[in-house]
């Protein structure tokens, strides 16, 4: 058992962080104090940043290098997300089209896709989006009702609505999950799709949270027009790409750098008047922090399973619900701490406090976690489904009967 | 032994509601953070003349002192229907005040019963068995501030102090004062809010449906209100229970939207309410909520029956009525998914009044701890 | 809103005081200190006792006159409950028969079953137990597996396991549910007994539970003959009348005293050094102090309920929730306050400490519970149920596919 | 980075089980609680031969002081195989014990590595920033008690005090006293258990197999051991650490055993497995033994690697692994129905371990505080 670099990590650490001894002062600000502003120069700056870390093989570090990444594994990921952190540097602009995206096209992208895609969207230039969810099918992804029409010439029309869309704002692309086909049953009739985020037909709304701050878009689809070349995978597959996208999902959540920990709570009110002393709030952060250092411990097994040559399993998924659950109580205890004044509008506790009860709901929630993970690491059976090969079409009305 | 409503207060209450129907109360309260976001003194609907018209400032204050002579679980009834809509009814300033007043025979009772005289009182709480003398809430930390001196020559109080977190000082007229003298024994006064000894530092915290003050008074002078220490603390309880009802009132409030919601939406292929995680959840908004509406009637009974209990059944609906509110608010948000986290819907607001009122006029916890001594303490509840 | 009596009640009150006051010293002590140890002689003073009672009008206050009952309401009933706590004396032995299983036979008895067991039940000469619950059935009463055939004389023959049986051992009649007809969906092809427990063929076991002490019994049948005349109610109506016994068992536990409480938890730690300065302690403490306190403030709302006319509702399960987690609470907190000698083998704590893992279970889980009151109180959607409308005989072997 | 276990770790593991299931251990942790229940001292399995025929004693001795000199977490393998059938295994005594002796380089270290001479550890806890003084658990109560007296002269120690509820004194040849001298310096001394000032009350509460000694020195006379304040503050984290291995054990036992009687047990025509209820409360078991499991490793990593991080991992590791235990032993009552809380069931052993653990050797609650004081001091976990 060993908490260290092998000897190969180590080489590649130190060649991390050489490179970015070397480069890390042209970082820019993107996040807490001192961060650029303007969304528009903070894009661009950033963008610039991507490209200089695709230079340094510190963006696309798993992609293959014959589409213009490291060719590495999710240990070296692990490592470079551990270094940025470190260095308190930015990784790239487009997390999500590097992490997923991207890692979707290699799998199930045309040659022609692969070739028009990957490179700028590697090196930032063309930003992508997830256009999965929607508003009436929460949870319940393959619920989605958003239509894609086939037309004469081959070209599909999409209407609809996605919500929760990160980047949307600055994205050239989304790729978007749609309905192709209603008379099968709902997991039978998906179709995957690369958008246009300039396209006509789409509008973009930001979706403002508890904070005040647009974290998310809505995205809305009237008519959209695609060619059948925007077809990501198989028309009527769409299910199966979704499922490539989210265990890339998995995987990127898991290897990225924790944001919550015990010692930065434990600071928050270490020098509070009375607070040091005060038993009730001792076992309360001492409970806390257990949660978080196990957490992190865990972080550190699934790493070394990732080095063994696993892939991280639901049940990572489990540092999620210790994290989002740790994080409000800590976010309770901040306030009941340090009173009001942790609850103005520029804290950093009190952003938090509004944060979090989005992040329960948002990316499947917490009770869902819990089924996955009840059923496929524990092995429990599932629960009676009323939706199974049912066609689409009828499902709505035997809901509302 | 009959616990249900008499006409008078089913009257009291449906008319509250109606009297706070006539606003958007809950669409003010989105717009009052739009300013506050913007860095802007949020402008709040001024209720305050409704609240006149209905008798509400005078609610708990005697007949002959020129109030209502109501009990304290009527004045509960009005706060619950306030908090249900998050109007801005400063009942948990103006009623403890009032009950200091009226418990003095003051001769301003009147005035401020009938709402001519704005009031409001500076929370300054009655010693405890873990904090011997009278104090008030910090800045921040958990180390509870002295309360105010009292200088007394005669009728004349002179002030020295600070009382932070004080609920509506800013809009008030006079503010009623809690402070002690050179032997520790508390004295209330009444003072002008526009007295040159007193600054009234306007704040707004999260929910700006609550007007918040710190309240600096420098030699501020006051007139000698003659109430005792009991009525004094017992303002602080009035207060407490207050915050209790309006706890209750929006727990109340959200559970059955929260029923409705869940009973609508479907996710893979059922009613979401229909699932154990979902429901179970919901009962246990319901349970939560239940135990506090009891315990504002253990309130009631002990202000009525049994004062020497009034203590631990205000701290006990407190502490009760704000686990119900914490988990009430959290839980509609959750319900009703990702889209509860948004801006435009209300279930933030209401969180945003359960995060701020659990902190305030000694928060919680401060109640709970309160239970805690006097049951330690040998008090038997009924 | 008032918490005192009403002037009937005052006087009625009064009335079971001064019964009280010239009676209480002949009272048996039949649990705790003193308590009378050996069994037999414990039971047969305390059926004495109850036959007292029952001269005071204090044992069957609800049961119509013409059974030997004083023809109160619920409210009256509450009163002497109170009273009888107050004073420090046992209720009626057959606690379960006197409140069960003898208003379901007013219910659902024939002229003669009335006549031949009531006067009995009532005056503790026959106490009777409740046979309902099964080893393989759980929570789900509807799924008993005892079976009924029967005889071409019209006798049936009983054979099952029934379990969780109170007062088992010297009950002289059990209300047993059984199953007549397997091939009609489960709710349907139930019937209600009155069993002889001396009947051959019956066999009592002592079961014990965690602190080791027989809190219930398992009580085997095998091949048990009854005649036609021992059917309580119809034939296949059996669920019928268990609903009745649910309704009255509702009633007799939502009347009964409540035996922990805010002050007794308190006190057992209150002159533990140290503990009455811990914040963590306080904070504890007056977290369960408040929620007994509100259970208790429920219990006189549930009577103010019953004092103008209402019946308690499913609701009233949650002061059971209530009062159940905050006991398991309050064992953990004085278990740690006061150490482990809060754990032996004679401690009154220690005993609660074994006795709530039991109780958490028996008589309907608190899950259970919550789907009750979800669906009852809330008018939440049920559960998708498997088993509504299949024949009970095939339910077996779809479950097991 | 890698946490698998080596080859050797799973041998020692695998060999671990195989020599304990010689006996069934939880069969007969059930009938000493018959012993207990009929008043008798019950008369538990002595698995001291298979202990020191596996060479456990020696575990964390290092070769040349006579033992094997493996790393701590080879012994938390070797603790959760012993608590996972409720075997009593004295590692939480004699491993402290000879860590003590080792580090000293001690004479009797061979023989108490070797199993020759049984050596039990009295518990007493280092300062922390709460408790500035070595301390033993109180009989009852909040107060920790001082650690015994150690009046030093050369060799000798003449000890005085109590330690009460030290696991496996009954049974010790020699016991490891840590005491403190006139300067409040710790000094560790070996005490025959036989010495005529040593009085060893022998007291069994709720988990029969876990056998407690309230130990009265009065002028006990022993040898001073030469182990500094590090390795006598580490004997306490040793400790800390076994018993959060023990918890892990049981947990990680229960969950399997859990989950399939949740697959195979119906109600209401499904698997009870199949409702959001059981099946959340079991992932939620799954996720506190995975936390518990991690924090055992992060003990073993600062064991070896961060000193400085031990009293942190060690009392996270109590506090989380206790939790895991406290949860996994009700959820698995609660799974299995009203028979998981009988007799006859072993539900309620593991329940009795738990009950009894969180309360010994500190408790989980003094390791919780613990985690904090290390936290708010500025300790930065790995």
């Amino acid at each position: 058992m060993d908490l260290n670099d092998s000897p190969e990590q180590a080489e590649y650490r130190e060649r991390v962080r050489t490179w970015l001894r070397d480069n890390a002062a042209d970082a820019p600000r993107v996040r807490g104090e001192g961060m650029i502003q303007d969304e528009d120069e903070r894009v661009a700056a950033w963008r610039t940043w991507q490209r200089r870390l695709v230079e340094g093989g510190l963006c696309g570090v798993t992609w293959p290098e014959e589409f213009g990444g490291a060719g590495k594994g999710p240990i070296e990921q692990v490592i470079v997300n551990q270094e940025l952190a470190q260095a308190g540097v930015p990784g790239p602009l487009d997390f999500i089209g590097v992490g997923m995206m991207g890692p979707a096209i290699i799998v199930h992208g045309t040659d022609e896709q692969k070739r028009r895609h990957l490179g700028p969207l590697l090196h930032g230039d063309e930003v992508f989006c997830q256009l999965f969810s929607e508003p009436a099918a929460g949870s319940d992804l393959a619920g989605v009702t958003t239509r894609a029409v086939q037309q004469d010439d081959g070209s599909f029309r999409i209407t609809g609505q996605k919500v929760w869309t990160t980047n949307a704002q600055f994205s050239a692309y989304g790729v978007l999950l749609a309905r192709t086909d209603a008379d099968v049953p709902k997991h039978k009739g998906l179709t995957m799709f690369i958008v246009p985020m300039d396209a006509p037909g789409v509008t973009i709304r930001g979706l403002r949270q508890i904070s005040g701050e647009a974290e998310f878009n809505e995205v809305f689809l009237d008519e959209v027009e695609v060619g059948a070349d925007a077809v990501l995978g198989q028309v009527g597959a769409g299910w199966t790409t979704a499922l490539t996208v989210l265990m890339f999902e998995r995987l990127a959540i898991g290897t990225a750098p924790i944001g919550y920990s015990a010692e930065r709570f434990a600071a928050a009110i270490a020098d509070a008047p009375g607070a040091r002393e005060d038993s009730a709030v001792r076992q309360e952060i001492g409970r806390i922090g257990t949660e978080l250092i196990a957490s992190r411990f865990n972080g550190h097994r699934m790493i070394s399973e990732l080095a063994g040559g696993g892939v991280p399993g639901p049940e990572f998924g489990l540092a999620k619900v210790t994290m989002v659950s740790a994080a409000v109580d800590a976010g309770d205890l901040i306030g009941d701490v340090l009173g009001p004044d942790a609850l103005d509008h520029d804290d950093e506790w009190g952003y938090m406090i509004s944060f979090l009860p989005g992040l329960k709901s948002a990316g499947g929630t917490e009770e869902i976690l819990r089924n996955t993970i009840g059923e496929r690491v524990l092995g429990l059976p599932p629960e009676p489904r009323l939706d199974k090969g049912v066609p689409f079409s009828e499902l709505r009305s035997r809901q509302e009967a | 032994m009959d616990l249900s409503l008499t006409d008078e207060q089913e009257f009291l209450r449906d008319a509250a509601r109606d009297a706070l129907r006539r606003t958007d109360t809950v669409a003010a309260a989105r717009e009052a953070l739009e300013d506050v976001a913007v860095g802007k003194v949020p402008t709040l609907t001024d209720l305050w003349p409704t609240a006149v018209e209905a008798g509400w400032p005078g609610l708990l204050t005697s007949e002959e002192h020129g109030g209502a002579g109501l009990g304290l679980y009527d004045a509960l009834l009005v706060a619950q229907e306030a908090a249900a809509v998050l109007a801005p009814v400063p009942l948990v300033s103006v009623l403890p005040a009032a009950s200091i007043l009226d418990a003095a025979g003051d001769e301003a009772s009147a005035a401020v019963a009938g709402g001519e005289l704005r009031a409001a009182w500076l929370p300054v709480a009655p010693p405890s068995d873990r904090e011997a003398r009278w104090t008030v809430d910090p800045r921040g930390g958990l180390l509870r501030g002295d309360a105010p001196t009292a200088t007394v020559s005669g009728d004349d109080v002179t002030l020295d102090g600070e009382v932070p977190w004080a609920p509506d000082a800013p809009g008030a007229d006079r503010l009623v004062v809690v402070g002690v003298d050179a032997d520790g024994a508390p004295v209330a006064a009444l003072v002008d809010a526009a007295d040159a000894g007193v600054t009234v530092e306007a704040v707004t915290r999260y929910d700006a449906t609550r007007p918040l003050g710190h309240v600096r008074l420098q030699g501020a002078k006051g007139r000698r209100i003659a109430a005792d220490a009991d009525a004094l603390a017992r303002a602080w309880f009035v207060a407490q229970a207050i915050l209790a009802a309006e706890a209750t009132g929006v727990a109340g409030h959200l559970l059955p939207i929260a029923v409705e919601y869940a009973k609508e939406r479907h996710t893979f292929g059922r009613a979401i309410g229909s699932y154990q995680a979902v429901k179970h959840h919901l009962v246990e908004v319901l349970r939560l909520t239940e135990n506090a509406r009891a315990l504002l009637i253990y309130v009631a009974w002990a202000s009525e029956h049994a004062p020497d209990q009034l203590p631990l059944a205000a701290a006990a609906a407190r502490s009760g009525a704000g686990q119900a509110l914490d988990v009430a608010t959290r839980e509609h948000i959750s319900v009703h998914g990702g889209i509860g986290a948004t801006w435009e819907h209300d279930a933030p607001l209401y969180f945003r009044r359960a995060q701020l009122s659990r902190r305030l006029v000694g928060g919680d916890a401060d109640a709970t701890d309160r239970v805690a001594g006097q049951l330690l303490g040998g008090v038997v509840p009924a």
